[in-house]
């Protein structure tokens, strides 16, 4: 793996990127966007995480395979949160109770 | 000692259902362990070894063959799911005119209750053809309710209600075992059901009545609480009139429906505040700890009561 | 273990001396030793727990021991097991020993770590005998919520925390496998010419490492909610103790499979070495197992089919569940494929891997029955199902376990086993096991529930039937303790290959040196290419 | 191939690059496991939020959100310093890993102060799960105990990170003092940089579903 240094602006830029978002989606919760609020601030959330994973993490120059590494955690991260909310969404659904 | 039986009596309508499904995969197991045991002994010994040196000829695989018993025992294992499931999702539906029994699980014992207001404690009296079905909750750890003879079984959780259901299709007097391990006395939480004919359980209904029935409880208990003083019959009350409630689906404050069923009343006596009737506002108190399992029940009978009935339960 | 007047020849046992050379040791080989002792200790302690509940229910009364007795009886003997035993055992001991030498390279990734993951292991242990000595803990090893956190008054916090600190070992162990296939095979090491012992750990640590740190997590709940009474799982303020249960079956379900993963792997060696043939479908044996491991994660509900889990859910579970069901089928499918026209022997570590075989067979498809809803929802918490992952774990994992253990012995060693001893043991546990645990299939059908102190008189004739064979096992498993303890003085010399193997650690010495190899190998053939290893070989087939 | 003059090649490998490789995949793997790990919590949470979400939503608007932002700012800021001490470490510029390294130490510790603070201020508005807990404004008090437990739970779960991560910080500026450090040998810096960028991610994602997620609704 070649070693690869980025300038100090590229990192400035990525911090100011970060502080942007921060404000806006502080200022964003006080909006009502309905079930929206959730959508914006999770994907603002989303956005941050791959700011300082890409350049922080130094993730776009990395390996293929600590690309995998990532993805695949949080497709694992998935998995755990969906089968588990398969059981709670679907509760009530036969309108019996405890089925 | 007893004598050694191999498979457990059937008696309700699951019973067979579930053995039927049962032989099915035993027929598919002993196939396949004694194909494959078959093949084992013979291969091991026509291909023993009979010289140090010999090599055997590689054979690195074929992919048709992988295929093949990759494809035929899937198919066979989809067969399997869809039965299963299929059995699964009838014993998840109750029918309309079960004769309903109110089940408490504590450590360690079975209170049962039937709407008549008679109690028992890890017994259960039910007349034989008619299905019935269980409202179960717990007072503590997590119990479950199993019989082996109806093949049936339901974990009594905490802080919910769960349901289930049978048919017994024989006289006679079965296991109940508390299935899921609830501390020192598991073991030993477990009772009969029996299964009587008709006239039999019409005769016990009348001689093990108590101090009135559930719904009559419920009401005592109403009047007590003072809920009447919010819940007026003519909705003109601070809060919604549980009149003909129960069945029936509520519009939620929040957007969206809920059936009024024996969970969500429970729930509102316990977590008011959890959902709001579209049109009032959250100022019920929660009655946990003022009300016990057994007064919940009889508040949700006392409810079902001043509604039409759900189906000829009367 | 004084081999040094022997052979004069330098190997890691005799490279240095002393108790300090041995705790503070970085050659995977000595770190494998220790766990080899040290799960030897607890798979006898388990099995002590295991011999007390198998008396106490000869009769149905519960005459024995008390019932408190009882529940931490089995309680200790599922944890011990579980997380003490079968989780180090096959990947912690072989895996650790074996893995960098079959793929030519001088140690795993990160030495240190490696005794770090020792260390933690032994720490939990201690916490958890701890836990035994002051008096024990009753909630089963499941740990379900809200007996756990509100009910039982026993040490459960001290239990909770070994499991917690052993569980990072097995990540550790794991983290460290990943990061070893990766980075250090030999050159010409393609990841098709790795053994499938060395696919089956690769896979086996992607569950140790995703799987573990959501079960440590939990624990860290479980302890918030005992000591703190946070509600996360209380009812009275909210909490769902069936979320308990997705969270600590999202890692035990798949735990299952990092006992029967490296087991398999195990099993493909055996099989391959003693038909002298390459296993039969290389590359759809590894990449099964890296299937199961996959897979492995989204059946976990089938744990939970009558908790008041949603029907809806449970069918999801279900309908996954069958899907684990394939890659197992066709590993059985390939080992025997592969016995065809080979060249066969019947040495005591292939007498393991037919009775794993023909075990596994049984816990497998046993394992189609409990994951047809209709059928669960009568045999779930009977002793079916104690009986279908007693095959799987005992019947699989344990009997690979012991023919891995002979496999290697005299690699790990420098000394042969007493073959006749084996074979009879190895015939005695097979006979013991069968005995021990096939009665408890007709029991749980018939409805008797597990974790039963007391039980109705008809079940006793079965559960008679079972003791005689937990006692006809116990002998089997205390055979090899003493003639592996005798072979270590007086056992036969053993050469570097003394069953024509192929693997790269048959190419070394026995014992073999520090750094595994006295020349760093380069590989330039397929995994299992006897023609390599069969001196004036005789064409047959 | 293995130079024979570097010290810190470890036996098991050939060479500096593959010893370098292996630490960096050890690294990741490890964040994998801490996400699975943290995983476990923010799964409680989403269950509880879509099951109690108006208690919640009243439970997360007692939360200072002006404090929670300008802390989510100073975690920022020092995982750019952070980063800073990386790209010091490459080019072997021994000060000014220094001096970013005490930079990212103190804006650490400005962040956990402001959490210690912000803990202490719950102790006193009686927002600790518990006997004492209330919440004005609720009647499902339970549920807005769960919230606050979950709370505590992942910003405790976070702040342990954190001190970790302060004294991992610490040892790399003792070991770069004493001028450990060169544009070959980096590795240390370079996967504590990882954990800590890692720790800003959690945050990243703990703020809003703590402070701001239904923030918007009328009370």
């Amino acid at each position: 793996m070649t070693e690869h240094v980025d300038s100090i602006r590229t990192y400035t830029l990525v911090l100011l990127a970060l502080l942007a978002l921060t404000a806006a989606t502080t200022l964003v919760a006080f909006v009502d966007l309905g079930a929206f609020s959730v959508v914006a601030a999770l994907a603002i959330a989303v956005c941050k995480m791959l700011l300082v994973a890409l350049f922080f993490m130094h993730v776009r120059h990395s390996t293929k395979l600590t690309k995998l590494v990532v993805l695949g955690g949080l497709l694992w991260l998935v998995i755990l949160l969906m089968l588990t909310l398969s059981d709670f969404t679907t509760r009530g659904w036969l309108g019996v109770p405890g089925r | 000692m007893g004598s050694l039986r191999l498979f457990p009596e059937q008696a309700s309508t699951f019973a067979p259902d579930v053995d039927h499904l049962l032989y099915f995969l035993l027929a598919v197991a002993v196939f396949f362990s004694l194909g494959i045991f078959c093949s084992i002994f013979y291969f091991a010994i026509r291909y023993r070894r009979r010289s140090a040196n010999e090599l055997p000829r590689p054979i690195h695989g074929g992919m048709a063959l992988e295929i093949l018993w990759s494809v035929i025992p899937f198919g066979l294992t989809m067969v399997m799911f869809t039965w299963g499931a299929s059995i699964y999702f009838n014993e998840s539906r109750p029918p309309d005119n079960a004769l309903d029994i109110y089940v408490v699980g504590k450590q360690w014992m079975w209170k049962l209750e039937h709407l008549g207001g008679q109690r028992e404690i890890n017994e259960l009296h039910i007349p034989v053809g008619r299905a019935v079905r269980l409202t179960m909750t717990s007072e503590d750890a997590i119990h479950s309710f199993f019989v082996p003879a109806f093949r049936t079984k339901q974990d009594a959780v905490p802080g919910r209600y769960t349901t289930t259901w049978f048919t017994p299709t024989k006289v006679g007097k079965y296991h109940l075992f508390c299935a899921e391990y609830c501390g020192t006395n598991h073991s030993r939480m477990g009772g009969w059901i029996y299964v009587m004919a008709p006239r039999d359980y019409e005769a016990w209904l009348s001689g093990g009545a108590s101090g009135g029935s559930l719904a009559e409880n419920g009401q005592k208990l109403f009047d007590e609480l003072a809920c009447g003083n919010c819940h007026k019959p003519d909705g003109s009350g601070r809060c919604p009139s549980l009149t003909e409630l129960f069945g029936k689906t509520v519009q939620l404050a929040g957007g969206g429906t809920v059936k009024a069923d024996e969970g969500y009343i429970r729930e509102s006596i316990l977590q008011p505040q959890a959902k709001i009737v579209a049109g009032y506002g959250p100022i019920m108190p929660t009655f946990q700890g003022l009300v016990t399992e057994e007064g919940v029940v009889q508040l949700i009978e006392y409810i079902k009561s001043l509604g039409p009935p759900p189906a000829a339960t009367h | 273990m004084n081999t040094a007047a022997i052979h004069e020849r330098e190997d890691y046992l005799n490279v240095s001396h002393g108790l300090k050379s041995w705790l503070l040791t970085k050659d995977h080989k000595r770190i494998g030793l220790l766990y080899l002792a040290t799960i030897t200790l607890f798979f006898f302690l388990g099995g002590l727990f295991a011999t007390i509940i198998r008396i106490e229910l000869l009769t149905p009364g519960g005459g024995l021991v008390s019932s408190e007795t009882y529940n931490k009886l089995f309680t200790m003997h599922g944890v011990t097991m579980i997380f003490f035993f079968l989780i180090p055992s096959i990947p912690a001991v072989l895996g650790n020993f074996f893995l960098p030498m079959m793929i030519g390279a001088r140690d795993l990734a990160f030495p240190r770590i490696n005794l770090l993951s020792w260390y933690l292991l032994v720490i939990g242990g201690l916490f958890a005998l701890f836990a035994m000595l002051a008096g024990g803990v009753d909630t089963g090893w499941t740990f379900y919520t809200p007996y756990s956190t509100t009910y039982s008054n026993t040490w459960v916090i001290a239990t909770a925390l070994g499991i917690f600190v052993a569980g990072f070992s097995s990540i550790l162990t794991g983290l460290n496998f990943i990061v070893t296939v990766h980075r250090m095979r030999a050159p010409g090491m393609t990841w098709f010419r790795m053994p499938l012992f060395v696919w089956a750990h690769y896979a086996t640590a992607l569950i140790q490492v995703l799987g573990t740190p959501v079960l440590a997590v939990t624990i860290v709940l479980v302890f918030c909610e005992r000591v703190f009474h946070i509600g996360i799982f209380d009812p009275a303020l909210g909490g769902d103790p069936v979320l308990f249960q997705h969270l600590f079956w999202f890692y035990s379900h798949p735990a299952v499979y990092i006992m029967i993963l490296p087991a398999m792997g195990v099993v493909s060696e055996l099989v391959s070495t003693f038909s002298r043939k390459a296993i039969f479908g290389y590359r759809v044996v590894a990449f099964s197992s890296v299937a199961i491991a996959v897979l492995g994660f989204l059946v976990w509900g089938h744990h939970m089919f009558v908790s008041g889990q949603s029907v809806f859910a449970g069918m999801a579970f279900s309908f996954l569940s069958y899907f684990v069901a394939i890659p197992s089928a066709i590993k059985v499918f390939n080992w025997t494929a592969t016995l065809y026209k080979g060249s066969i022997s019947y040495e005591t570590p292939m007498l393991y891997a037919f009775g794993f075989i023909g075990l596994f067979t049984i816990g497998g498809l046993t394992g189609l029955f409990v994951a047809a809803l209709g059928i669960d929802v009568h045999v779930t918490d009977t002793y079916f199902v104690v009986a279908h992952f007693h095959y799987i774990m005992v019947g699989g994992a344990i009997m690979a376990y012991l023919g891995g253990l002979h496999y290697w012995w005299p690699k790990m060693t420098g000394r042969m086993y007493p073959e006749a001893w084996a074979k009879l043991s190895a015939l005695v546990i097979f006979l013991g096991f069968n005995l021990t645990f096939f009665p408890q299939f007709i029991l749980g059908y018939l409805g008797m529930p597990r974790r039963y102190h007391t039980y109705p008189e008809e079940f006793q004739v079965l559960h008679v039937l079972s003791t005689a064979g937990a006692s006809v096992l116990a002998v089997g498993y205390a055979i090899p303790m003493i003639y592996f303890a005798w072979s270590l003085r007086h056992g036969k010399m053993a050469g570097a290959n003394p069953w024509g193997a192929t693997g790269l650690e048959w190419k070394t010495a026995s014992p073999p040196p520090l750094h595994n190899f006295d020349q760093m190998p380069v590989v330039t053939h397929d995994a299992y290419d006897y023609s390599t290893v069969v001196g004036e070989a005789v064409e047959v087939g | 191939m293995a130079s024979a003059e570097s010290p810190a090649l470890q036996v098991q490998f050939d060479t500096e690059a593959q010893q370098k490789d292996a630490s960096t995949l050890g690294m990741w793997i490890f964040l994998i496991t801490e996400v699975m790990f943290f995983g476990g919590m923010f799964t409680a949470y989403t269950v509880y939020r879509r099951a109690y979400s108006d208690a919640f939503a009243a439970a997360s608007a007692s939360l200072n959100v002006t404090i929670g932002a300008i802390n989510t700012a100073v975690l920022l800021v020092s995982s750019f310093t952070m980063v800073m001490a990386v790209r010091a470490a490459q080019l072997g510029q021994r000060r000014a890993i220094v001096l970013f390294l005490v930079l990212a130490l103190i804006f650490g510790g400005i962040f956990l102060g402001v959490k210690a603070y912000e803990w202490n201020e719950k102790f006193e508005q009686h927002h600790v799960p518990g006997p004492s807990f209330h919440l004005d404004g609720v009647t499902q008090q339970g549920h807005a105990q769960l919230f606050f437990s979950l709370y505590f739970a992942m910003t405790g779960l976070h702040a342990a990170h954190m001190v970790i991560g302060v004294g991992l910080i610490a040892w790399l500026i003792w070991l770069a003092r004493k001028g450990t450090f060169t544009a070959e040998y980096n590795t240390p810096v370079d996967m504590v940089g990882l954990y800590w960028h890692f720790v800003d991610i959690i945050w990243i994602f703990l703020f809003p579903l703590l402070y701001l997620i239904d923030r918007h609704l009328p009370r």
